[in-house]
């Protein structure tokens, strides 16, 4: 594709062994159409579990009140929001990929990207279940959040709440990155459809791929397409987590009343979602032995990604408590010292080490390319980051102006098993995407090998 | 008071109604529509197929009843043998919100928690519904017969014994008499755990009669409480407030307010009104007034015990600043002190010429009460005790434990319980009487200085309720004499010929019956005897244990109402529990910190008791809070707290001293509503001397505070027609909790129960916010009224999602429940902290009869949707329909009150229209102490506070 | 088709009817180097309407074929202002015309916050128009096309890359076409009907 | 390879789906005119326990509303009658009829009649009738011509969107407070004409915002 076009020197460590076209169809299409490992199934049993559990705990939830939860007054947003942001967060890295990266003609970008988009959806539709949930009406918010005229109460939305802006930049992302996703897949669709042996996955597959026949007309436009879609999508994602950043920066309560939030935002979500990729591809490129696509250079280099963006994020806290101090505001410095060492000190404690110290270890070589160390780091940031956001909302609210309503915020056991089961849900659609699409695009890995024998001359 | 109304609907002689018709054609409008309403709304099934629902107009049109409108009537209701005048109203049928009557002396308009929260207490399911006869369901026809048998086979009654409380009726009065008089060797015992014993003992000691002192805190300079919380606890009624708030109240700089000092143990609302405040254990106080009568020169100077110690300086001030304000200065004693107490506190006021001018004396026909009761328990025991009538009361909870009333009551072959609930005492009586509430029965009752009022009831008895005087004149012979008769026929005597008829609906319609006040008496105190009362004192050593009443549940009786439970205590801010309060020093001591269990020995016996410090609190003394821990007193109480009057004895009813403490390894959940004490240095409550603020009038505003800040949008102009807006005088208010209740009332606030209230979810509108400042062993404490602020630039409606809160055209920020998702959001963004959001559906448990409870104008919210203040809309739109339809424009200013503002007995808020010059509430806005709160936010609120002022001695400053 | 194939064999220059009826002539290439070289001759030799289709793209294919630039972009563009106009509409019509409401002081209608909604409808709707616009300027979907029929178009998804010389090309037949496809190095050479 | 999909396969395809997006248009369109307020709300005409007809009694007879209705004058409710107010009749005229049994045992047994409730709005709105007569609204704008019907039918739709028209532009309702019970009372001239005149005279500002209804 378009980052054919330019002839830049080949880095033979993003395709290991020179693999023939074929190669690449039959090892990746071989994934979805082969069996799964033992493992797989193990692990759908236990994330399935998880996503009923979560489906109890909402069934739960909307039956009895948000009072089965830990928030109180003054913490009215807890958990629920902490884990909307968190899951926001993660959804950044895939769109980053394909767009941005794409944009940047950062070929090593090639075989991650499906994955990592895929986890954007998935991520995003983990996400999209806390803003309706945490309302106490749920089966009023699922329409008055959105403009649908209502003949009879004829009363409409506040477009100055940063709530609507979320509503709508968070539905958005989730349709434009399933239309980028998706537009992505249709040609690999068409050749799991070729290979097709049985007549139902023929059928399905044939009308998923649309008839897609590899045309050079198609590709003409199609290349386009992905391309504006491409240019579209990078401010989108940067959009989004601004927006979900004033959700907090537009409200008065001191340590959310803050400028640096959609920046510092924007970076940590690349942060967390970063890490997540690394945790979800070391596994998968372990049981689907796909080390020659998935080559140590493209760890290496999110990796570093993720060095940057915890560099700046880490700069980002600092900066915080700078302008706590330089803005002479007591409330503001209150909040801050508030969360280095009031209550809720070991939170933020966590969260700085996760966040700031441990990805230092980046530096090394050693670290960067270890699959262990790496697997390890890349979860215990996305802690730091869960905390990060637990930190910010729950902090602030806890202690603000009157401290005559100052309280503490305990979660229940509703809170954890929610949590734990949007890791279920997360989860479980991954696995099924392993299982069923094919988890790395073959036609532009195809489209890079072109270029490297173009350029050294060898066929494949 | 719009419309009083002298005829009583449910009055009318004979039963038209079958019993609880009137319920049922209460309940019939609004309340119905609401039980259907909220579980509809909640569906959301608005356009969807409608369920059937009937209209049920009574057969019958009742007089002057107009359906909607409600009706006020006056009554009275009585504390601790202290009446205080009300005036009530009712929905179609149904009381349903308390207020106090402006025409009654002791009230002025004002009303109490306790009064505020009554109403609940009408409907509280948990009340004695019907007869019971040794456990078994009876019927009053059942008793009747009983009685008609057992007392006419009595000769003169010698083994008959009556108890009641205090008796303030004079229709009881005269019906005890009759029955006396049929029982001649009958003994007639009254007795309430909260008594006035030692007081009543002072005046025997001090003027050699049983005389009541009547204080006039407005005519007062300078005022000296010994151990006394006049202003909460130690007042049944709310007139002192009043007059005190009176003098505390300035207008600008040049003016004048009292100076209160205060020598208390337990850290109670009156000190931390007070100006100067001495912590000192109760037991110390009598060396104290001993010493401080020596200073002023009454007793000889000889041996004084603050001789060498840092209190010498206060006490030589507080005796020059006394003398300094002779006959304009006023001593008063608290009832927990002993009997020289009271005598030595005549005895000053005497010296100091203030008798006659800041206190005057009158006739009180009460007596001692405990030691009346020991003598019956006496005889109870030695089986001398056949017939024991217990009207009202609870003697087997609240009697002091060493007089074991609950073991020898077993003795006495038949008990008689009347009570309004079956308590403790009810349980173990052979025959328990359902009492019919104050809001169900005709009576009368007397008020501090004796004024009668009527107390008229508004509702038919709900559960077939008859009262003392019924159940005494059913005993005593007269069978099916009415208390409406009895009431009545025992006025009208007093006003003879035709103008009687005229004089009782008069009394009806204002509540109060003129010249019944008793007459004052002048009385010279005994200076000798008091002298050697004092020197008799020594002060005992070791940890003291004092006894108070529950700012929640009074002596116990209020524990099943839930309002009250829940309304935090104005100091501890404590709910649905007591707890053994000590001072950081004595805790320290102890080694026990908040919530650890500690066992309390004194006199031999022991209760357990979870601890919480309080700060300000006397060292080496320990308090605790009378009426928790019932056992028998239906869903809501049941094991709130611990029962305290398990260490209290006749012996020491008050305070014990050489108590001591142990820890045990248990520990104690106690849900408060306030985690944290300190302003944290923030201007939350401005506070100055008189004499700062006289140096610089314009304290209350920082130099650095802009108030017209800069907004990115050009400002919306609120200029038009009405602009609502209150003004907080904190320096009159004084923390007690009447306007928490009164809104809680009027509003329709759901209780949420001590786990909810423990995670944060409680839902006053209104809450007190009680900061303590300066040395944690002694601090000053300050209280700050917060409700909704109303911003003009409210940050809670710029971010809803779905406009569920945004302004009205009078700048009032709306709220419509019926539109909220409840996101939260809103309460997130309140730098004020006021939304309050329904975490669970807390009206889920409200049963049908406490539904009748609920205001009709305002909605009941469902589960899942945030609420808040709103100045009262309803009472707003009210009384503007009603200005439009009379032709009148303008609304007249304090036409309109909000719930909490009415009922204020400090008249500490103002709320009206800020575009009218001339109301008052724009008169205190324009004040120099007026000042809004996180006015850098250029949030705008409507409300706004008078900074707080202290008056305190320049000697001691 | 098979006989299709066989005829060919049979009789090179097959008949008008078939001619009529084909969708062109459809052979097999290795590699996208010769697919190009393919191409070019191809068109030299006169034909003008060409296809290839392709596992991925081949740089290079469209000038070969001598294509011009997609035109998608406009469709993008016009789509994403279309959805800044409704984002706009919607805003000021509900909230400063239909039901105004004072919400926080703050005026009925406001740029400064309606830009968050106005730029994410913006991006939705030009999402759309670029992924709608391609696949119907793609005329898909298209369950059915004739070049399905070729016997290893299978192959065309995985790693070999077909030519297509269309019927509709000047001077086309099919028997020339196919020969022409062979000479060019093609393999499988097919003609395939309409 | 043999093609998966049949020459015909893209025709049936477009049918198909077009026939989806035509039925889901179709499903809207409907069920949003069904489900619209002045349809689904309106046209409630329960059975009474007694066949009391407004016709008869308003409409015939000439009673006034208020001679039953009491209440709206001075009450935020239209109160429905006691049954002693039918019997003020009642015990002279038709006094015998069977159809007013239920009427009768009411008035001796102090039992109230079980009207059935037509005209309701939701818990959460306060309607005040007071205030609205005061301003000269009269009773056919929201119940329609009650004098014509044997049996009362909701013939307004009684919702929010219904209220807020009336309170944006009150001028068309708006007559001379003694015409409000007058329900066939034919302006002679433009009625928001007359309207305008009164709301200028009067000072009637009726509100749109929330706690104008909810409380």
């Amino acid at each position: 594709m378009a980052d054919l076009a330019i002839a830049q020197e080949l880095n033979p460590a993003l395709v290991l062994g020179k693999p023939g076209y074929a190669d690449v169809t039959r090892k990746v299409a071989g994934i979805v159409e082969g069996r799964m490992p033992r493992v797989w199934y193990i692990a759908i049993a236990c994330t399935g579990t998880l996503t009923l559990a979560l489906a109890a705990m909402l069934a739960y939830l909307v039956t009895t009140g948000i009072g089965v939860w830990g928030n109180n007054s003054p913490v009215g947003w807890a958990w629920d929001i902490t884990n909307f942001v968190f899951w926001i967060g993660i959804g950044h890295a895939g769109t980053l990929i394909s767009a941005i990266l794409f944009l940047f003609r950062q070929r090593w970008r090639t075989s991650i990207n499906r994955f990592a988009e895929a986890m954007t959806l998935f991520a995003v539709a983990c996400a999209g279940i806390f803003p309706l949930f945490h309302t106490g009406r749920p089966w009023r918010a699922v329409y008055w959040l959105f403009p649908v005229p209502n003949p009879a109460l004829h009363i409409w939305q506040n477009f100055r709440s940063p709530l609507i802006w979320d509503v709508f930049a968070v539905s958005t992302y989730a349709t434009v990155s399933a239309l980028f996703w998706y537009t992505g897949l249709v040609p690999d669709l068409a050749t799991l459809r070729d290979r097709a042996k049985t007549r139902g996955r023929k059928i399905v597959l044939g009308l998923l791929s649309l008839g897609w026949r590899g045309s050079a007309r198609h590709w003409r436009h199609y290349e386009l397409a992905y391309l504006l879609l491409a240019g579209l999508s990078t401010p989108l994602v940067l959009s989004v987590h601004t927006i979900v950043s004033f959700d907090f920066a537009v409200s008065v309560i001191p340590g959310w009343h803050t400028t640096i939030f959609p920046p510092y935002f924007v970076a940590g979500a690349i942060f967390s979602g970063f890490a997540m990729v690394v945790t979800l591809m070391v596994i998968a490129r372990q049981v689907f032995n796909l080390k020659q696509f998935v080559t140590m250079k493209h760890l290496e280099n999110m990796n570093k990604v993720m060095l940057a963006t915890g560099l700046i994020v880490g700069f980002a806290y600092a900066t915080e408590f700078f302008i706590a101090w330089y803005s002479g505001n007591r409330y503001e410095r209150f909040v801050f010292l508030n969360r280095a060492f009031g209550p809720y000190w070991w939170a933020y404690w966590t969260m700085v080490c996760c966040n700031v110290f441990i990805p230092q270890l980046f530096w090394l070589k050693r670290v960067r390319t270890s699959v262990p160390a790496m697997f390890v780091i890349s979860i215990l940031i996305n802690v730091g980051m869960w905390f990060e956001r637990f930190v910010i909302i729950v902090t602030s609210l806890s202690r603000d102006y009157l401290p005559s309503s100052w309280g503490y915020f305990r979660p229940t056991p509703v809170d954890m098993l929610t949590l734990a089961g949007s890791f279920g849900l997360f989860l479980t659609l991954f696995l099924l995407f392993v299982r069923f699409l094919p988890m790395i695009s073959m036609t532009e890995v195809k489209g890079m090998i072109a270029a490297d024998s173009a350029h050294s001359g060898d066929r494949p | 008071m719009s419309e009083r109304n002298p005829c009583n609907p449910v009055s009318l002689p004979g039963d038209e109604f079958p019993e609880g018709a009137s319920v049922l054609d209460a309940t019939s409008r609004r309340t119905l529509l609401k039980l259907m309403g909220a579980s509809l709304g909640l569906a959301g099934l608005t356009a969807c197929s409608r369920p059937v629902e009937n209209i049920l107009p009574a057969a019958k049109g009742v007089e002057d009843q107009i359906p909607g409108n409600p009706l006020f009537y006056a009554t009275a209701m009585s504390l601790g043998g202290v009446a205080t005048g009300l005036l009530v109203e009712a929905h179609d049928g149904r009381p349903t919100k308390i207020e106090g009557n402006p025409d009654h002396p002791f009230s002025r308009g004002a009303a109490s928690a306790f009064h505020q929260a009554s109403v609940l207490g009408l409907y509280d399911p948990d009340r004695s519904r019907e007869v019971m006869h040794e456990g078994q369901p009876s019927a009053w026809d059942e008793f009747a017969a009983f009685a008609k048998g057992h007392f006419s086979a009595m000769a003169a009654g010698e083994r008959l014994r009556f108890l009641s409380q205090t008796v303030n009726s004079p229709s009881l009065e005269a019906v005890r008499a009759q029955a006396l008089n049929r029982f001649p060797q009958a003994k007639w015992i009254e007795y309430e755990p909260i008594s006035e014993d030692e007081a009543l003992a002072g005046a025997e000691l001090a003027f050699g009669r049983a005389v009541r002192p009547i204080y006039h805190f407005d005519k007062a300079d300078a005022i000296l409480s010994l151990d006394s919380d006049f202003l909460a606890l130690d007042s049944q009624t709310v007139g002192y407030t009043k007059d005190f708030a009176a003098r505390r109240r300035v207008a600008s700089e040049k003016d004048t307010m009292n100076r209160l000092y205060i020598v208390e143990s337990q850290f109670s609302v009156t000190g931390a009104m007070a100006d100067h405040r001495l912590r000192m254990r109760s037991g110390d106080v009598p060396e104290f007034v001993a010493d401080l009568a020596r200073e002023l020169g009454l007793l000889p100077a000889g041996l004084n015990v603050l001789n060498n110690d840092p209190r010498r300086r206060w006490l030589a001030a507080l005796a020059r600043d006394l003398k300094k304000n002779a006959g304009r200065s006023l001593v008063v004693a608290g009832p927990r002190q002993p009997a020289a107490v009271h005598a030595a506190a005549h005895w000053i006021n005497q010296a100091l010429g203030n008798a006659g001018k800041t206190v005057t004396y009158v006739e009180t026909p009460r007596r001692p009460q405990i030691a009346a009761l020991k003598e019956l328990a006496a005889e109870m025991a030695a089986g001398r005790v056949e017939t024991l009538v217990i009207l009202g009361g609870n003697p087997a909870y609240d009697a002091p434990a060493d007089l074991e009333f609950s073991r020898f009551v077993k003795k006495v072959a038949v008990t008689i319980h009347l009570g309004v609930e079956r308590n403790e005492t009810g349980v173990l009586a052979k025959w328990h009487l359902p009492e019919a509430h104050y809001l169900e029965c005709w009576g009368d009752a007397r008020a501090l200085d004796g004024t009668a009022s009527i107390q008229q009831p508004l509702i038919q008895p709900l559960y077939g309720g008859r009262t003392a005087v019924e159940t005494l004149a059913l005993i005593s012979g007269h069978k099916d004499q009415r208390a409406y008769d009895i009431v009545r026929n025992c006025w009208l005597a007093q006003w003879p010929g035709a103008h009687g008829e005229k004089t009782w609906r008069k009394c009806l319609h204002d509540g109060v019956i003129p010249l019944t006040a008793s007459p004052r008496v002048e009385a010279a105190p005994d200076a000798k005897r008091i002298a050697a009362a004092l020197a008799a004192r020594r002060t005992a050593t070791g940890i003291e244990v004092n006894f108070y009443p529950s700012a929640s549940t009074w002596d116990g009786r209020f524990a099943n109402n839930g309002w009250l439970q829940e309304a935090p205590d104005p100091m501890t801010k404590l709910t649905w529990d007591n707890a053994a309060l000590l001072s950081p020093a004595t805790a320290r001591q102890f080694g026990v910190a908040n919530g650890e269990v500690i066992s309390i020995a004194a006199g031999g016996r022991e209760i357990e008791m979870p601890v919480w410090i309080q700060p300000g609190h006397a060292d080496q003394s320990i308090s605790l809070a009378l009426g928790y821990g019932r056992t028998a007193c239906g869903h809501v109480g049941h094991g709130a707290g611990h029962d305290t009057y398990a260490l209290r004895t006749s012996a020491a009813p008050h305070v014990v001293a050489g108590a001591s403490v142990t820890r045990t390894d248990r520990t104690y959940k106690l849900a408060t509503t306030q985690e944290h004490h300190s302003m944290e240095g923030r201007p939350l409550v401005r506070e100055a001397s008189l004499d700062t603020y006289r140096k610089q009038p314009a304290f209350a505003h920082k130099p650095d505070e802009k108030t017209n800040l800069f907004q990115l949008f050009p400002r919306f102009s609120y200029d038009q027609g009405n602009q609502w807006g209150m003004a907080i005088d904190l320096n009159a208010c004084i923390g007690c909790n009447a306007c928490v209740l009164a809104c809680q009332a009027e509003n329709n606030i759901p209780i949420v129960g001590k786990e909810q209230v423990m995670r944060g979810r409680e839902m006053h509108w209104i809450r007190l916010d009680r900061y303590y400042g300066g040395p944690e062993e002694d601090p000053r404490a300050v209280t700050q009224p917060v409700a909704c602020q109303q911003c003009e630039n409210a940050p809670c409606e710029s971010v809803c999602p779905v406009a569920a809160t945004n302004h009205s055209p009078e700048g009032l920020n709306d709220m419509a429940y019926n539109r909220c998702v409840g996101t939260r959001y809103c309460a997130n963004n309140c730098p004020y902290k006021v939304r309050r959001f329904n975490f669970l559906d807390y009206h889920k448990d409200v049963q049908e009869v406490e539904k009748m409870a609920f205001n009709p104008d305002v909605t009941v919210r469902m589960r899942g949707v945030m609420e808040k203040c709103t100045y009262c809309v309803q009472r707003i739109q009210e009384k503007k329909i009603q200005a439009q339809a009379e032709g009148r424009r303008a609304l007249r200013d304090g036409k309109i009150l909000t719930a909490c503002q009415q009922t204020c007995p400090a008249d500490a808020i103002v709320f009206g229209n800020i575009n009218d010059p001339q109301s008052r509430v724009t008169q205190l806005k324009k004040q120099n102490r007026d000042y809004t709160i996180l006015t850098e936010l250029n949030t705008r609120p409507r409300t706004s506070y008078l900074a707080k002022l202290r008056n305190p001695n320049p000697e001691l400053a | 088709m098979s006989h299709l194939e066989d005829s060919i064999l049979e009789q090179p220059g097959s008949s008008a009817a078939q001619e009529l009826a084909a969708y062109g002539a459809v052979a097999e290439f290795d590699s996208p180097e010769n697919l190009l070289e393919a191409i070019r001759s191809a068109r030299e030799r006169g034909y003008s309407r060409l296809d290839a289709f392709t596992p991925f793209p081949v740089h290079g294919i469209d000038e070969a074929l001598g294509e011009k630039r997609s035109r998608l972009g406009w469709i993008v563009l016009i789509a994403g202002l279309a959805g800044a106009f409704a984002a706009f509409m919607l805003i000021w019509w509900t909230g400063a015309v239909d039901y105004p409401l004072v919400v926080a002081g703050k005026p009925l209608f406001a740029f400064e916050f309606s830009v968050p909604v106005i730029f994410e409808l913006a991006v939705l709707f030009a999402s759309f128009g670029a992924v709608i616009g391609m696949f119907l300027f793609n005329g898909l979907p298209r369950l059915y096309h004739p070049v399905f029929q070729h016997s290893r178009f299978e192959r065309a998804t995985d790693d070999r890359f077909l030519l297509a010389i269309e019927a509709d090309s000047d001077c086309f037949d099919a028997g020339g076409a196919a020969e022409v496809l062979r000479a060019l190095g093609g393999e499988h050479v097919e003609v395939i009907a309409e | 390879m043999k093609p998966l999909f049949s020459k015909s396969a893209d025709k049936h395809l477009r049918i198909v789906v077009s026939a989806i997006l035509l039925t889901v248009a179709a499903a809207i369109t409907l069920s949003a005119y069904l489900f619209r307020p002045e349809r689904a709300d309106t046209g409630y005409q329960p059975a009474q326990p007694v066949p009391y007809s407004h016709k008869l009694h308003a409409g015939n007879l000439g009673l006034d509303c208020r001679y039953c209705h009491s209440t709206i004058e001075q009450s935020a409710y239209a109160a429905i009658p006691p049954t002693e107010t039918c019997m003020n009749c009642h015990t002279r005229v038709k006094a015998e009829s069977p159809q007013l049994q239920l009427v009768r045992e009411s008035y001796a047994t102090g039992r109230p009649i079980p009207w059935v409730h037509i005209h309701k709005l939701p818990d959460y709105v306060y309607f005040n009738h007071r205030a609205h007569l005061d301003a000269g609204v009269s009773c056919v704008t929201c119940h329609g011509r009650v004098d014509q019907m044997a049996e009362v039918r909701q013939v307004k739709p009684l919702s929010m969107a219904w209220c807020l028209e009336c309170h944006r532009n009150p001028a068309p309702e708006i007559r001379p407070r003694e015409l409000i019970t007058k329900l066939d009372w034919v302006p002679d001239r433009d009625p928001a004409e007359i309207g305008r005149e009164l709301i200028a005279k009067n000072h009637i500002h009726p509100p749109t915002n929330c706690s104008g209804c909810h409380r």
